[in-house]
């Protein structure tokens, strides 16, 4: 029984911490919001170098082999940086639809190429989480037709994946698609509207039930996002934590007063099993298939709601500074309200787990 | 209890609805802000301040303050006041003003003959707008700690130091300040209050951009920005009391339960529009229960308005209903903002004129700017302590004087 | 426009609560708790003196004639002192029920005892509001059957007033039903459960609609059940000031900390707001019909939230000493809490609240 | 990460089970609280200590306490602890204690030889059972202001005043207290800790009823109370620091993540069984979603217990994840009472031995039980001062010494 990183873990997030301390700073991410750039080339480069694109990939098809637990630790170091590059739909659901569904064909040609950095994937499952509006992603033949809201890492994408009506998942060439970036309050991620008229597509098509391979591919990205979530409250509340023993107001630093003390108390309770449960639904996923789906909704539910509770508290303990510019602390609050919404608002996927758990 | 309007409320509200029939198309948009100098040509009147002054000689703006002023000279009667802001909302007309809701109260009450006749008169004829400078970046929630320094030579002050939040510092005429004259006082006593142009030589405004990305505030920087000795509102080292009297002024603005309201009715409609796999989203019952919960909470602080407003027509202090306007009317409207973006899913997060952003991204921009308004003009942590200590007669902290190390 | 009290209301509050103060200490509610009292005969005495049963009773059958926001200025009173006398059912419910539907014949024969104090009638309307361990009650010619839950001020009544499965009201005498009293954590107020065989009921006919009698009697007793817990909350707010001005710790009082001042505060700034709200809804009962439903369905929820909230808020500023009987603290606490789930819990009355409006 | 046992533990697991098989007729039923010696009879041990006895015999009981003293001798281990209370609780058999968790350690580890023979071999066979005497009605959170006495007489201490929050008063054989011995001393410097017989002349016990009309603690008054000099533990004037001790021992039991979702498991039967107007209350979707909310946070807790256990298994300090279990535990044990008795409404409020009441009423005693938790230990207030002081390192506040007039 350890219910703990192990050394190759912390190994692996101190690595890419450091690198992202050297190479993410606050300037950095101020540099690319204003350019609208969300794939920072020499970011993304070192990344890679690390291997991190390959995470999830098999060594067969020169990945890393790592698990989810692996590729949650690194989404907790990247949104703990804000760090303007793909890697939820690119490095995570694309990987895990293609080794789950693909054929040795299909892996052979996406696979390395995403391994390596070469490539990147726009990953659109819109039809699968909730229509807002969106129009329909039917197939016909080798055909996909209609329009996908929201999906992820579309920034200079070479590829995307994308789910039909019929829970079937397709790969569509970049040049076959129409690509309509979409802004959010978060300019370190991108997300887009995809339009398909007719395009050409490769099917997903050796998994024997593609409904659960696209589930699958949901709660994956459902653990991620919450790790990414984890990661970026973590630094918010670092900050606060900071700013308290600081700052003075009333010839003392403002963390000696109780209301901001007990503020910083309340978001570390909060935060803090938060850990734990991104821990365990990302090891689930690999290990305790009877766990796997459940907790991935948990940890992705309750993740944006404490995010949104630690986002908000951190402003409020760096008072009017934190809801200036100045120090940026809101890019932290805007990524952590992106993925709020992402594959999943919290009543959305509270319910799937009563579905789960044949409660409704 | 009679929540009808007695016979002369009624008719005022008949004679000014006839009004805004007939004159609204003089309105020059419904704009909150008022109108500045600058938006006018330099040949006369530009069409804001002509408005303004139709306004005032039918007595809908600047109703109670002296006709010697160029004012009205009303009496103060906040029904009325109540009536002219609830038929020129729904009109959705711009409605007129009173100079500046702070500086022009503190000068009537605090200020010399001189400085009345200056100041009072083509504020509130719209030619002269004001920003307000108190805050600075080393004293927020300890405003009385400031050190922008006002130092005496010969017959000015002269001024350095930092303002922050100044909100319009770059579109308006004059600032009234607070800066430390008598740095050797202790800190409440060592405050003045000086007015003086927005042109002097010495002050420098900077854009301050929020989270919201919007520049809506300034930070201000004086070197040696000389003002003359008379332009000082109170006496020396007085600065802290005339200051709390425009804070007094100012807060009253904050939580407005008609906000609440419209909003609440905005959200609704929303959820009534907005669909998730086809099912429009007030059929969901959880989001659906949420919406129910704010409703009681806006419904609650909509009546304690009206208690409020009673109070103040029959000239009593509010007490308590007013005291938690600030703290309750800002958290409810963050939290309605924070229900409309969950309602709307990722389409909530859509923002910098994006497609297929609702209501141009507005309810992004109000969850923002709603937890800026929780924080500035005292923060919800002040707030409290304010309704523990005058409201309920809690004992305040005892003072640490020590000075840090 | 005026928002506030009468005088004659606020003298009314006045003298009620000099009476509660004189004639319902802390010992004499413990007492008539310690002998499951809910029906303490001299306090019921004085209030009869006062006319109190007989408040919302035309003049015309003895009663005062009143409104429902003076009865609900008097709910709020014996909430306030938690007050071991039956009123919600017997001195509103009824009373409004056999007026609203009540032949002249049935308003001769009942009101005037009733308003005398002569009478106290219990009320049931359980299978209006949500049936948990009920037999449906049913009614045959003038005989009604079945089981009734959680009827109100069930302690020595005469008669009781049920409602059937059809909407009907039918007054049953005491004797012809079979009670069975139950008991709940608050000991300042008596519920039991009703059993009729074929007993001989006198069926309130007049009405033109039973469903909206029964509604509107509904909506007042939601009224009027918020009132108590505004003045239930009100009380234990007080005593936690009280409180936190005197307690010392760290050689201050304990109010001059943060954390406790603000947690003062924040129960003024959640419970100052709902006494307009009661206010509201009690005034549009009688003079805003458009407004009624609505405002009573949000008071009862919104009042049952706060009520929780300053009941849990004012035990923790008073520390161990407020889960001690020391201080009887928990008589508020309780009646708090059986407030809320009575007449409908928040989440029942909510969803009401948005039928009316048409949302369902 | 791997949350399988290694086969020692499983071996250990497996001999456990087959104890408990062939054993557990011998458990004198499923109590938690120690059995005291006056449960039973005076000729000889009563079952409850035959079966301590047993208990200790193959190492499920007093695992970590020297064989010299009685116990078993083992090394500790977590896992090995987890393992016993995890099977314990499975079979639902009565487990062993250690003879009191917050006494036996301290004396362990401060008591001098003759202190830890004449009180830890009884205390862990369950022959002489113990109370705490440290909160006072005018300490409770400052419980360093304590005003209890104890004034040197001869060869004893002689002990005036009054405790309150003593557990178990009434049934144990002995009190470990602290008592003020140097008046004059800085008030964290004045404090001994002594161990006495309840048994003591001068010494009464009174019920003090809590809210759940229960007298689960007492108050105990101190009139010339006798006690010997030696019957202390550390020296005079160090007693504060004894005491942290014990209250380490005590918060390590106090929002156990194991009986929350014992909880959660209660409220979702509930919530299938129990009906309104014939539906499910699980159907609601309203109740359901905040049922969804509290499992989140449930699983979120227990999984943090995984990783404290994981700490204590490798000797490391777990530092946030523990400090944190007292203030979030008793929150969520708080907050799933709280919705059992909403889903059961009226029938939530039932007590006293009531008709129609659900699980013995269980629910409603929970609720304000768990109030007194969040308060008692260490107040929430208390908790998140820790938490920001000794986990965040924020400073503490400034110390206030001028006493209140």
């Amino acid at each position: 029984m350890d219910f703990a990183l192990s050394e190759e873990q912390q190994f692996l997030q101190q690595t890419v911490n450091e690198l992202l301390q050297d190479q993410c700073s606050l300037d950095i991410v101020r540099q690319d919001a204003a350019e609208n750039e969300t794939k920072n080339q020499a970011l993304y480069g070192s990344l890679t170098e690390l291997g991190i694109p390959g995470t999830l990939i098999s060594e067969d098809y020169g990945g890393v082999g790592l698990r989810l637990l692996d590729a949650a630790l690194i989404a907790e170091s990247l949104g703990g940086s804000v760090a303007t590059v793909p890697y939820i739909g690119s490095s995570v659901l694309a990987p895990l639809a293609i080794q789950l569904a693909g054929s040795d064909e299909q892996k052979d040609s996406w696979l390395p190429k995403l391994a390596s950095g070469e490539i990147t994937c726009g990953v659109a499952l819109g039809e699968h989480i909730g229509a807002r509006d969106n129009t329909p992603i039917t197939s016909e033949g080798s055909k996909v037709s209609g329009r996908a809201m929201f999906a992820l890492d579309v920034q200079d994408a070479d590829v995307f994946l994308v789910a039909t009506v019929d829970d079937e998942l397709h790969l569509v060439e970049a040049n076959d698609a129409e690509l309509n970036r979409l802004f959010t309050i978060d300019k370190t991620r991108s997300v887009g509207e995809l339009t398909f008229d007719h395009a050409p597509s490769d099917s997903l098509e050796s998994s024997i039930d593609s409904t659960s391979t696209l589930a699958k591919v949901v709660d994956a990205g459902r653990v991620v996002v919450a790790a990414d979530t984890l990661g970026a409250a973590q630094s918010m509340l670092a900050k606060a934590v900071d700013y308290a023993g600081e700052r003075q107001q009333f010839n003392r630093v403002i963390g000696s007063f109780q209301a901001v003390k007990h503020m910083c108390a309340e978001m570390a309770a909060e935060l803090e099993p938060c850990r734990s449960l991104v821990w365990y639904a990302a090891h689930a996923y690999d290990a305790i298939p009877e766990d796997a789906r459940i907790t991935a909704c948990h940890a992705k539910a309750h993740l944006a709601e404490v995010g949104r509770f630690v986002a908000r508290k951190s402003t409020e303990v760096h008072g009017g500074m934190g809801f200036t510019d100045l120090l940026g602390l809101h890019y932290w609050f805007k990524r952590i309200e992106l993925n709020r919404q992402l594959l999943g608002t919290p009543e959305f996927v509270r319910n799937e787990a009563a579905k789960v758990q044949g409660w409704i | 209890m009679d929540l009808e309007y007695s016979s002369e409320y009624e008719d005022f509200r008949n004679e000014l609805r006839n009004f805004l029939e007939e004159n609204k198309h003089l309105s020059p948009g419904a704009i909150a802000r008022p109108p500045t100098n600058r938006e006018g040509s330099e040949d006369g009147p530009n069409p804001a301040q002509r408005w303004q002054q139709l306004l005032i000689e039918h007595g809908y703006a600047a109703r109670t303050i002296p006709k010697e002023y160029g004012g009205c000279g009303e009496a103060p009667d906040p029904l009325k006041t109540h009536i002219i802001a609830e038929e020129f909302a729904k009109a959705r007309v711009r409605p007129g003003h009173s100079g500046d809701n702070r500086l022009v109260p503190t000068v009537l009450e605090l200020g010399t003959e001189e400085q009345k006749r200056w100041l009072v008169p083509p504020s509130i004829r719209g030619e002269m707008s004001w920003c307000q400078g108190y805050s600075e970046p080393g004293s927020g929630s300890d405003l009385a700690s400031l050190s922008t320094r006002a130092e005496v030579d010969g017959d000015d002050f002269v001024i350095n130091g930092q303002k922050i939040w100044t909100s319009g510092a770059q579109h308006a005429d004059m600032m009234f300040c607070l800066v430390r004259t008598e740095p050797d006082a202790p800190k409440h006593q060592g405050i003045s209050y000086l007015v003086f142009s927005m042109d002097t030589p010495g002050i420098e405004v900077r854009p301050l951009v929020t989270m919201t990305g919007d520049a809506t505030f300034n930070e201000v920087f004086f070197t040696d920005a000389r003002v003359p000795k008379n332009q000082i509102i109170g006496k020396r080292g007085e600065g802290w009391f005339v200051a709390n009297n425009t804070l007094k002024h100012e807060r009253e603005g904050l939580g407005d339960p008609h906000q609440a309201e419209n909003r609440f009715r905005e959200i609704e409609e929303l959820m009534r529009n907005e669909t998730v796999d086809g099912d429009p989203i007030m059929d969901n019952p959880t989001h659906r229960d949420r919406l129910l919960q704010l409703q009681g909470r806006m419904l609650a602080m909509k009546y304690n308005g009206m208690r409020v407003l009673t109070s103040q027509r029959k000239h009593e202090e509010p007490g308590l209903p007013r005291w938690i306007i600030k703290l309750q009317g800002c958290e409810l409207n963050h939290q309605m903002a924070a229900m409309a973006i969950d309602a709307l899913g990722e389409l909530g997060t859509l923002y910098h004129r994006s497609d297929h952003m609702r209501a141009g991204g507005m309810w992004q921009q109000r969850f923002m700017m709603d937890l800026g308004l929780i924080i500035g003009g005292g923060t919800a942590q002040i707030q409290k302590n304010m309704i523990g200590e005058r409201a309920l007669g809690l004992p305040k902290e005892p003072k640490v004087e020590v000075k840090p190390t």
